[in-house]
């Protein structure tokens, strides 16, 4: 192994955090797990941070004046503070929880979309857009008068910088655009989409569903408006997601759901508005969700973020090459040393969903479908893809597998 | 749970890659499509009856998808003819499963059953027994 | 001990799996949580059961073909007919998971409310309505221009039925009522309630958050349209809710927030929505906390429902007889044998917050403010009050120390 | 964690209960009022300057709410004639506490800093430091 700057990841110590990984699936094959951009496996660590919650000082918060409901509001406000730092948000005040990216978008497409857009508006989307930007913003233009458009993407899956150039004009409202995209693996630049978004007084939202939990990110350096990701794809829990969104735009914004918490004063007339974030967290919230999440985030920071890119790196331009060894897959995407560690691909001749199954049958976990990127299927060409992806416990071993089942796929249909 | 490959044995196989009455009929008495979200597969079946609007004379359907689905249409092709209408409503998963002969895992069931799905939907709308709709799908 | 027909609950074995239970509070103190109308305690085996998914078969659901994710999707709709079945539901297709009750009660007013509702319409609610449907059917009232109307209460807490026979009329849409209020803990006839608004064409949401955890409910008995509770407030997780609404009701909705998992196909330019109950989830969906609430309502049913209600009902009784035995305390709401589990008060001279603060050191821990019903609070004149509220491990014992407590308040405010 | 019944020593529930400077100014210099959600409390402050429009000469508070906040806002009404508006803009949480003279539980500090964030934004206001705003809160 070259030595390199950053000290590579003790695989073996990790994988021992998880014991899922240690599972026997399909009649006594060890489980190879590789839908990571699907969702992520849960370290004990997370595990046992939530146990605790509920063993030690599970109560509601902002509400008691008891000890309880005292130790879990400090615990779920600095999960705040942590993930909001996580993603280079100033505090708390810009980090609102969600339940998942998914909701993050419909909370700015509500509380900002059907407020401020209308005709002669329009929304710029990327053809690589998640159904999570891409339905919500779709619906939204429908309901206000405002359009989306699409920047398209070029053979190799980047984004046709040329054509954004172009397409984001005085009209826009807002610029959404997947951080990295969860079928192609195209790392998008971001940074300069957002200089373009705001030159014309657009804004700019940033979807890291795949981004935030494999690479550093810094919002204040992409300058991006919002920003949202997931915890389930971090090694944190199902059931919450994250926005983060510049103070001064959360502060403006109206509410999204209402409810208690998000209150401030309530009459049978009218109502007022609690401050950031608790504006946005309507009800009872998302209390052991969050600190679970922000032990994942120690998690990943004891790890290291850079170590974590640089290996996912590593096994993708390694399974990007293995897969393409012979001459019948088709990877979709960016070359192997230039994406994110998410592999979608078809073979000759078998259908994406007879391959997960046989894969499954050698213990291969990997998606099939259309990653939830349906016009983007389309747009290639194919009405599903294989996916394969990696995360901080995967191995060279596990990527050899895949390729030995797909080989055996290739015997079944041959 | 049984395994996967066992799935693909060689009469899906050769379903798959030669289907049987795969095409248009000239004159079907109805025709109806279904989709199955799960796997993208999508499937339309022309059904032909003979003058006692009772019995099947004849079907061919088109289709796209994986090997499960698209098998299990061409086999369902087979064994259509000559069935009434009553009978086809009759038909139920373990029929599908019976007729294709593999252990379907639970994921794919969906893929599998498509096929009668669809012809026993488009069957119940021609009857006038249920609401037009323009497509069968199996939930996703 | 008399002969009763329902054996009585075996708090002690019951207690024995809550660990937090054996906590220590305000240096020292044995806990005495009488806060379970904010929050419940999370038993041994809701807690074994989120650790035993993240460690064995945590996935994503829907979505791949491979083992982990069809034990998952198998364990997340098992929870949804658990559930369903759990108010008396028909299956899985009436039964919508959500963040918690107010994002059910804001399901319904944005997939509904605010395309069905216009000017000239009203929605009744009543003056004892938490925040979560007050103010979301204020504002959904105030975006469409339709008006909100309040039943009001008797001087002893129930509702004025004749005042709700007059206000519920042909122009009423929708009537929203609590089942079991949170703060007076006056249980309304929400059947009768049901028959008034069908009578007028109108639907009936019942919010059921806290009646689901504390009595046996069967929504068609009672004919309500919606009905929505919280999993933390009935020995679940936090981070769900559950909305089960009447199937022709849910078919004919609009869809709530976008994205995947709610979608059936997607194009660039359009969408059409997935079946019940998935078209109202959208995005990764709350999968841990569906499994680990499913589980709660096991251990509930395992304790049985009726033995619940009746122990909360004693212990309820003892609370109010106890606490009105000196002059000096007002308790809010209906006598003491007539109420849900939860006695919200104020004892002359000390405010509530005062007295909570002065309890917690003796490790009781209650609820003060108001409750998220602000309003009521002013209808009662008070600002806040101070709330106990009881759950199946609670005991006479704590009970008096409650009063024990309440006792040393006196003494130092005197 | 300190012992919440040690915040109700005599000299807080002394003010609690005979507030001093309760009532209103004549001649405010300015007013401002404050509402903390936890609690509910309310108070608003009247402050009248001296000719030199910097040292503060009298204060008089309306309020209702906990001991905490309404013994908090009676004693800095002893404490504020004399000071500066630099002073008063100076004083943090700390003072407040020192004040208070109790160890205050972290649940209870928002009911204890009412006042001073009161009088402290009234202050700025006034001096156009600072936006008109209705009402001073402490975050709920
Ligand atoms: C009667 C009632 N309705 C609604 C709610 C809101 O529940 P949640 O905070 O879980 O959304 C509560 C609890 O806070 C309640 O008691
Ligand atoms: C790029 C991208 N955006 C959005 C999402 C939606 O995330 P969630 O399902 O957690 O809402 C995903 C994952 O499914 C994703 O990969």
């Amino acid at each position: 192994m070259e030595a390199t700057e950053q000290a590579p990841l003790d695989v073996e110590a990790i994988r021992a955090d998880f014991p899922i990984l240690e599972r026997e699936v399909a009649d006594g094959r060890d489980l190879v797990y590789l839908d990571n951009a699907a969702t992520s496996q849960t370290p004990d660590q997370v595990v046992d941070a939530i146990a605790d919650y509920y063993r030690r000082y599970n109560s509601n918060v902002h509400r008691g004046l008891h000890e309880l409901s005292q130790e879990a509001s400090v615990a779920y406000e600095d999960a705040h503070d942590k993930l909001a730092e996580f993603v280079g948000g100033e505090d708390r005040e810009e980090m609102v929880f969600t339940k998942n990216t998914t909701e993050a978008e419909n909370l700015v497409a509500f509380a900002w979309g059907l407020n401020e857009l209308g005709p002669g508006d329009e929304v710029v989307l990327t053809q690589m857009e998640h159904h999570a930007s891409l339905v919500t913003w779709q619906q939204v233009a429908e309901k206000t008068g405002a359009e989306v458009k699409y920047i398209p993407i070029t053979d190799e899956g980047y984004l046709d910088m040329d054509a954004a150039a172009e397409m984001i004009t005085e009209d826009t409202q807002l610029v959404n655009v997947v951080h990295v995209s969860n079928t192609l693996g195209t790392v998008n630049p971001v940074g300069d989409l957002a200089d373009i978004a705001h030159d014309h007084d657009a804004f700019i939202f940033v979807d890291g569903a795949q981004a935030a939990p494999t690479r550093p990110v810094d919002v204040q350096e992409i300058d991006a408006d919002f920003y949202a990701f997931s915890g389930h794809k971090m090694l944190g829990p199902t059931g919450i997601g994250c926005l983060y969104g510049k103070r001064h735009l959360l502060e403006a914004m109206e509410p999204y759901l209402y409810g208690g918490m998000m209150i401030k004063k309530v009459t049978y007339e009218d109502s007022t508005w609690n401050d950031l974030p608790w504006k946005f967290e309507a009800g009872t919230p998302v209390i052991a969700q969050g600190v679970a999440l922000a032990e994942a985030v120690d998690y990943i920071e004891d790890v290291g973020m850079e170590a974590i890119q640089a290996h996912e790196e590593e096994l993708t331009e390694y399974a990007y090459d293995r897969l393409t060894e012979t001459g019948d897959v088709d990877v979709y995407g960016p070359p192997g040393d230039d994406r994110g560690a998410v592999v979608s691909f078809n073979v000759d001749g078998i259908h994406a969903h007879d391959l997960s199954s046989i894969l499954n049958d050698y213990g291969v976990a990997i998606r099939a479908g259309d990653h939830c990127t349906q016009p983007l299927h389309d747009t290639l060409g194919v009405a599903a893809s294989a996916r394969a992806s990696f995360y901080l416990y995967n191995t060279r071993e596990e990527v050899d597998a895949l390729v030995d089942a797909v080989d055996e796929a290739r015997d079944i249909f041959a | 749970m049984s395994m996967g490959s066992d799935m693909y044995r060689q009469q899906i196989l050769d379903h798959y890659r030669n289907p049987r009455n795969q095409g248009e009929l000239p004159e079907p008495t109805f025709s109806h499509e279904g989709y199955n979200p799960s796997c993208g597969d999508e499937l339309e079946f022309d059904v032909e009856l003979r003058d006692d609007g009772e019995t099947i004379e004849r079907v061919a359907f088109r289709g796209e998808g994986c090997a499960i689905s698209q098998a299990s249409a061409s086999m369902l092709s087979e064994k259509l003819p000559g069935m009434t209408l009553d009978e086809v409503d009759e038909l139920d998963r373990d029929d599908v499963l019976d007729m294709l002969g593999v252990e379907v895992t639970p994921m794919r069931i969906k893929c599998a059953v498509l096929s009668e799905k669809v012809v026993q939907d488009g069957a119940e709308i021609y009857a006038g027994e249920a609401d037009e709709v323009d497509q069968t799908t199996t939930e996703d």
